[in-house]
């Protein structure tokens, strides 16, 4: 039934059990919808935040994503700028990654904030000297680019591709890309080092706090960097989960190292820094304000916060994937790349946990105790709503959107088999123009 | 966001933060601004123009 | 169709640019920003003219002038008042608090009679008129019945205008059955009697003293005017010193110069163990003791005999090197002063606990002066002529009073309404067919709920005067309500245990909110209505005229200034109005019969309710829970600490170790059981607390009320304790009780 | 830093004697009072409850029958930041400038029309003074008669904090003004708490004064502040002769608890 508007060369699944799949998800997203609805009129009483978390599950959520997005502009940065031009074949699905963390990341926040009708307050009376001005600022900026990068995609579906204006639309924009990717790579860095930034400014919280250079504190450079190094590794894990969802290979090998390779070393680099900045932290800032290592991470009452997540965030979620992503073994071996992959996803959630909410658990003033928290059901509904609405703008754009450009190569349809030849030629004569065109053009 | 806004001082932090701000808004407006003018006046072109005009 | 399709794109397209870059969206979001700056339902305080307005606040017995200040007629802020010689601008959290009560749901809005059943919540509007009639007939068809010592009165008030209408009704009624709420004062009173021949309150000179020596008073819980002795507290603590005996670490244990824990119970024998090194290291003050007492070979015997530090630590649990220690403190202080009385002073106690007390200051003669403790005659203000009860009252009052008070069980008591519930329950009492219930909450303050509720039961008519449906009000049968504080003149005397007397005169600081007549009223008008000689003693034409009448020249000054003190008063030093102008170590006035040593200040294990169970639980007291009349302001119990009240939980407090053994953890529930009742509360582990003893706060458990107030806020604490009486006073002794405890 | 005493230059701030505090409540009450502070019908989960100022109780951490408590009531701490800047730790991050540091008088205000709730501020304070409005502020029906004009009623998802009785410094101000003054008297501005307590443990003032009080109480041996090493600068003073007390202000390793119970002994 919607044939007309499947790309050409490919085969997907029947409609029904498509829209079997979506409604599926769309279930999840309608429960999560309804949460944020409540929260929205009711306000933020339906959550279990209170005054000690004034930030909690959903703000983990937004820097976690936004985190796991960096594949996005980290891809961009290496596409576009560095010039890398075997990531052309995983740049559009990382686009949509980034565009689908970066629209449940603004959405959250939406919830989130006490006076959403307010929210635009940001921006017309922004503090500069907050970081979470230049996160708002950077985000939505960015998150503007992100989708000026997805709207071409978009543009090339087979029907809409037929209209002149977005074909032309479409051409336009993807010659001029680099442009948008460069500012987006420029805004990236920024608002991941803000985001990192809200929690090494607060001077008021040793867990959080961190020395740095001029406004920025260290955080600032290792959630850039961490981000960088990590995005890259969701990306890859997102295109194998939907190799494994619709059973064929999407990207080539090659392109996946490349990526983990570049990954592994940012990661490694990374975990370097971090290893240095925990040690200077342990033992220079925190004993100036007073506190020793053992005091953040404790089995205090109330404290669920013991040595074992530092462990978790620093060495199995940083010096295990980086080593295995470093090592072409690693690498090529499938198990352990989803291992690696894995594994620097969730240390990289982890850092984000801690960063904000073992921050906030751990008190400052010496008479009081740990505080806990446990999130209330309409918190988690609308912090798996992103995973919803991601798998339901993953599964349309895939059916109607020549995302993979290898797709058609590596599935090919018995008796297509002369179109795809044709494809690679073309594929061919852009690489050796340089061409900046999309990949997954073709011959009109 | 605005000079007008009465929290609003000509400072550094203002001049850097709003500056980078205005750099990069200005760069994404020029960009779509040219996409979508270039689009439309090819689009208009290839409606008018002979087949020897086409488009790629 | 393409081209209409292609229309319709163009079309929606240039919609969306057209709206996006017109002015629209813009002007809608800074109003959706503008109208949540304004939201409907959330009020704004409406502006007008301010003004202050001094008068007295009577939610305590403090005696505090308060500043009330106003936005045209609404009243928006109590502040101290300023240069008033009680509070001297400081206000506790109860007065604080006041207009929560004024404007409060919980008040009664108009006079209201009982359709369902008792205590169901059913009411019905009804007039005042119809009110005061039903009312005035139930009361004649007693009268006319010949039993008129079977209406009661319960009154929270013992003095001031209001108590004396009530009492001068009941008098030329026929019922000599006018009660009032016992407190530790009427301990000190019954003591003063005994001891100093005088009819006075205590008052206590904390603010000129340089020693305190309290044996569990809980000074800074809200013992007598409480602001008063915050600030004396505070001086005294830069100048002397204050020691606090007492199981518990309370707040006033924790701003003593020492706490000494002691055994629940045991603070008698320690009174006396102190007065034992005073006498024998001759510390005391002879030339006192010579000249201005009598008996002293008696008692100096006594407490030679059982009392030596080595005795009293092994009933006390004190070292005797620290009971040595603090005796020659005591001694050494120029002006000290020794208290009892626990907690707030809720419960009376015993009298010869009392008693000791009064010894031991009396060995350093610290009576009637600067520093000391004062003997403070009751109020004489109210001169009226005499009531002439005609003969069917002079029958009713014959038959004596139900509680006992007065008999010759006990002689100088005047009131001892802890009897009351215990009388009306034992069949062989004449009972109760009428009871007028003003400013007091029994069913919520008396021990031992359960019997009290019990005893209500049996009474056929319960009229309450109160402002709010508190307990009482909610199992009455009409509800009279009184305008409150802020509403209505009237004099309070006496601030509790000061030691000079005052006079406040509240006075009407905004129009009455409600539907609501002054109690005082009430009594004239049903006074009236009997004509005869009860109308005869009420010859005001309305409670405003008989306050003019009865203040004289004073009403004008109070009027102005709210407060007048008596500012060169001073107690005839000694205050000794015995037979033989003496101080007497041993008092006369007692009946020997069961216990030789009775009359002569010593320690008594009275014993308290319950053989069962290992644990002793005591009730504390604190400053944000009201124990009293009114229950604690939704601003007071926002105050409390969520280790006193948890959700719906009373929280209470036992040592770590005892948890240990008990197995109960911080936040645990557990089951708590007296000979009383029962209760289900959770644990908070305190290391400020004697291992098995269980300290539960008071104040909790409002069951009336609305659900910011009372409503599954915790247990009433009178639940679970008893009544014992003193034999002397028969006064409630309970200073706490036996309990099981054990994981829940 | 001091600027001397002028009429504009102003840094208010409280010095609260601790040894006086007797725990009551009375601070709470009348601040809530005062500045309209809303209640809820269970207030017994105290990190949802609002109170500008709070008591908090303090244990020596040793067991029976050596425990000793102390109460310490906590308003905001209006932190003057590094340099007296108002770099605060909550001024800073607010992305709104809804929390503002007043340069005259050294108040950190909350402009509760501009906040739009995102709790930046709640999360950089470590006192935490500030609350949330988690529900919609509701009075039983009648209570809201007693609210004060001179403190405008927070809406639904906004941060509030204590003001120092800011309405009450204009008022001040206002009035002198009228009178011709140009400058106003210690006595004229005073907060809530300061004048609800009956203990008169707080003393409120110009710090910089040398005419007022807190002037020479703060520079008591017995004085100390709150996490004074984070570098806050707060102006709320606190005062104890118990060394447990002083150090129970602040965050100290174990050999500078050491050094500081030695040089008491020395002292």
């Amino acid at each position: 039934m919607d044939s007309d508007l499947i790309p050409k060369g490919v085969q997907r699944c029947s409609l029904g059990k498509f829209l079997l799949w979506i409604s599926a998800c769309g279930f999840v997203l309608a429960i999560g919808v309804y949460a944020m609805i409540l929260c929205w009129l009711k306000g933020l009483n339906q959550t279990n935040m209170n005054d000690a978390y004034g930030f909690a599950l959903w703000i983990w959520a937004d820097l976690a994503i936004i985190a796991l997005g960096g594949g996005a502009f980290f891809t961009g940065f290496l596409r576009y700028i560095i010039g890398i031009k075997e990531l052309k074949n995983i740049i559009n699905y990382a686009v949509l990654i980034g565009f689908i963390c970066y629209s449940s990341a603004l959405l959250i926040l939406a919830i989130d904030i006490g006076q959403p009708l307010r929210g635009w307050f940001i921006f017309w009376h922004a503090n500069v000297h907050s970081m979470l001005t230049e996160v708002a600022f950077c985000l939505t900026v960015y998150f503007a680019v992100l989708t000026i990068e997805y709207i071409p995609l978009v543009l090339e579906n087979r029907k809409i591709d037929k209209i002149p204006f977005f074909h032309n639309l479409s051409h336009n924009m993807h010659e001029i890309m680099a442009v948008f990717a460069a500012t987006g790579a420029f805004l990236s860095f920024f608002h991941q080092g803000s985001l990192g930034g809200v929690a090494g400014v607060l001077f008021g919280r040793p867990f959080g706090f961190r020395e740095g250079i001029l406004i920025w504190p260290w955080t600032f450079f290792l959630f850039t960097w961490s981000a960088a190094a990590v995005g890259p590794c969701f990306t890859i894990l997102i295109t194998k989960i939907t190799e494994k969802v619709t059973r064929k290979k999407l990207v080539k090998d090659n392109v996946i190292e490349l990526l983990a390779k570049i990954s592994g070393w940012m990661l490694l680099t990374y975990i370097i820094a971090k290893l240095i900045d925990t040690y200077y932290w342990a033992f220079h800032t925190a004993p100036g304000m007073g506190l020793t290592l053992a005091q953040f991470y404790t089995s205090d009452p109330g404290s669920v916060y013991g040595y074992w997540i530092l462990f978790l965030e620093v060495v199995i979620g940083g010096i295990v994937p980086a080593l295995i992503l470093v090592t072409k073994f690693g690498r090529t071996n499938k198990i352990a790349l989803w291992i690696a992959i894995t594994l620097a996803c969730i240390g990289i959630c982890t850092n984000r946990w801690v960063m904000v909410l073992q921050l906030l658990a751990m008190p400052v003033m010496t008479f009081q105790s740990w505080f806990t928290y446990f999130p209330s059901w309409q918190e988690i509904a609308t912090t798996i709503l992103p995973v919803a609405y991601g798998a339901i703008l993953i599964s349309i754009s895939y059916r109607y959107l020549p995302i993979f450009p290898q797709e058609r190569e590596l599935n090919p349809i018995p008796g297509e088999e002369a179109e795809v030849e044709t494809v690679e030629k073309e594929e061919k004569k852009e690489l050796a123009t340089g061409d900046l065109s999309p990949a997954t053009e073709t011959a009109t | 966001m605005f000079p007008f806004a009465f929290e609003w001082i000509w400072d550094m932090g203002h001049y850097v933060f709003h500056g980078g701000l205005w750099y990069a808004l200005s760069i994404i407006g020029a960009g779509m601004t040219y996409c979508i003018g270039k689009a439309a006046y090819d689009t208009l072109i290839q409606e008018k123009g002979s087949h020897e005009d086409e488009h790629h | 169709m393409k081209l209409s399709r292609r229309c319709f794109l163009s079309f929606s397209l240039g919609t969306t640019v057209g709206i996006t870059l017109s002015p629209l969206p813009w002007k809608i979001t800074d109003d959706l920003s503008i109208w949540t700056q304004n939201w409907p339902w959330t009020p704004v305080p409406r502006d007008g003219a301010y003004s202050l307005e001094n008068s007295a606040c009577t939610l305590c017995p403090g005696g505090c002038g308060i500043s009330v200040r106003k936005v045209d007629h609404r009243a928006v802020k109590i502040d101290g008042m300023k240069d008033h010689p009680v509070n001297d601008g400081g206000i506790c959290i109860l007065g604080a608090s006041g207009l929560q009560y004024l404007y409060g749901p919980f008040r009664l809005p108009s006079p209201l009679k009982r359709v369902g059943e008792r205590g169901e919540g059913r009411w019905k509007n009804i007039s005042w008129k119809q009110a005061l009639t039903e009312v005035s007939e139930k009361l004649s068809e007693i009268r006319s019945n010949g039993e008129p010592e079977k209406v009661a009165v319960i009154s929270g008030k013992k003095e001031g205008t209001i108590a004396c209408l009530l009492e001068r009704f009941l008098t030329v009624y026929g019922s000599p059955n006018f009660m009032t709420p016992s407190t530790v004062e009427d301990s000190y009173e019954a003591a003063l009697h005994l001891m100093q021949g005088s009819r006075a309150s205590v008052g206590f000179d904390f603010e000129n003293a340089d020693f305190v020596l309290s044996f569990g008073s809980g000074i800074l819980e809200g013992w007598g005017s409480p602001v008063k002795i915050f600030q004396a507290i505070g001086k005294l603590k830069k100048d002397g010193s204050v020691i606090q005996v007492e199981p518990r670490l309370s707040n006033t244990a924790a701003k003593s110069d020492r706490w000494v824990p002691i055994n629940p119970g045991t603070e008698a024998a320690m009174i006396m163990g102190v007065a034992h090194v005073i006498i024998r290291e001759k510390l005391y003050d002879e030339n006192f003791i010579n000249t201005s007492t009598s008996g002293f070979q008696k008692y100096q015997s006594l407490v030679m005999e059982d009392y030596s530090p080595e005795k009293v630590s092994v009933i006390t649990g004190i070292a005797s090197s620290q009971i040595v220690a603090i005796a020659r403190e005591f001694a050494k202080a120029s002006k000290p002063i020794a208290i009892c009385g626990r907690g707030e002073g809720r419960i009376a106690g015993n009298v010869h606990e009392t008693m000791a007390v009064l010894a031991l200051n009396a060995l350093k003669g610290n009576f009637n002066r600067e520093g000391g403790l004062w003997s403070v005659p009751k109020p004489d203000y109210i001169k009226w002529a005499e009531a002439k009860p005609d003969q069917t009252a002079l029958e009713g009052l014959e038959k004596g009073r139900i509680d006992g008070a007065g008999s010759k069980e006990y002689p100088f008591m005047t009131s001892l309404l802890d009897r009351f519930p215990k009388m009306i329950n034992e069949e062989n009492s004449y009972g109760i067919q009428a009871l007028l219930v003003s400013n007091a909450n029994p069913l919520y303050t008396m021990p031992d709920t359960e019997a009290v509720k019990k005893a209500f039961e049996k009474i056929p008519y319960i009229v309450s005067f109160s402002s709010f449906m508190d307990e009482t009000a909610q199992f009455s049968d009409i509800l009279l309500p009184n305008p409150i504080y802020l509403e209505r003149y009237e004099d309070v005397p006496t601030a509790a245990m000061y030691k000079k007397p005052v006079l406040n005169l509240t006075k009407p600081v905004v129009k009455p909110l409600h539907n609501t007549i002054n109690t005082g009223d009430i009594i004239i008008k049903i006074a009236k209505s009997f004509g005869g000689s009860i109308a005869d003693a009420f010859k005001w034409r309305d409670y405003e005229t008989c306050l003019k009448e009865t203040l004289g020249a004073q009403w004008e000054i109070l009027k102005k200034q709210v407060v007048t003190e008596d500012k060169n008063f001073v107690a005839n030093s000694p205050a000794l109005e015995t037979n033989a102008g003496k101080f007497q170590f041993v008092a006369d006035d007692v009946n020997k019969s069961q216990n030789s040593k009775a009359g002569i200040p010593h320690f008594e294990d009275l014993g308290i309710n319950g053989a069962a169970g290992n644990f002793v639980l005591i009730p504390y007291d604190s400053m944000p829970l009201s124990t009293g009349y009114v229950a604690s302001a939704p601003f007071m119990l926002k105050v409390v600490s969520d280790k006193a009240l948890y959700h719906q939980d009373t929280v209470v407090q036992i040592n770590p170790e005892t948890a240990l053994i008990l197995g109960l953890k911080e936040g645990s529930y557990a089951n708590l059981e007296t000979s009383v009742g029962s209760a289900r509360v959770k644990v908070t582990l305190y290391d400020g607390i004697m291992p098995n003893v269980i300290a539960m706060p008071s104040g909790l458990g409002h069951t009336a009320y609305d659900d910011y107030m009372g409503n599954g806020k915790g247990v009433n604490i009178n639940q679970v304790l008893g009544v014992v009486e003193d034999p002397v006073t028969g006064l409630n002794a309970a200073w706490g009780i036996r309990a099981k405890f054990s994981k829940a | 830093m001091e600027k001397g005493h002028n009429t504009t230059f102003k840094r208010y701030g409280m010095v609260i004697d601790l040894d006086k505090c007797t725990g009551c409540g009375a601070c709470m009450v009348a601040c809530m009072q005062e500045n309209n502070v809303p209640f809820k019908k269970d207030e017994t989960d105290k990190i949802r409850s609002i109170t500008w100022i709070r008591v908090y109780k303090l244990n020596n951490g040793k067991p029976y029958p050596d425990t000793e408590i102390c109460y310490l009531p906590r308003p905001c701490q209006h932190c003057s930041g590094m340099g007296d800047h108002g770099h605060s730790p909550c001024v800073s991050v607010c992305p709104a400038t809804a929390t503002d540091y007043g340069m005259d008088t050294g108040i950190v205000s909350q402009i509760y029309t501009r906040c739009f709730g995102c709790r930046y501020c709640m999360v950089a304070c470590p006192y935490h003074v500030r609350h949330f409005n988690w529900w919609d502020p509701v009075w039983p029906e009648g209570m809201e008669n007693y609210l004060s004009p001179n403190v405008s009623v927070r809406m639904r998802g906004v941060v509030e904090k204590c003001s120092f009785c800011y309405h009450r410094y204009q008022l001040a101000r206002e009035r002198a003004f009228v009178q011709g003054r140009k400058d106003i008297e210690e006595h004229e501005y005073q907060t809530a708490c300061t004048q609800a307590c009956p203990a008169k443990a707080i003393t409120f003032g110009d710090l910089i004064n040398p005419a007022h009080a807190v002037y020479e109480l703060k520079n008591s041996p017995n004085a100390f502040q709150l996490l004074e090493r984070l570098q806050t600068y707060p102006k709320v003073y606190y005062l104890s002769d118990r060394l447990w007390v002083r150090m129970a202000g602040d965050n100290y390793l174990e050999e500078e608890k050491r050094e500081m119970a030695q040089a008491k002994i020395k002292r």
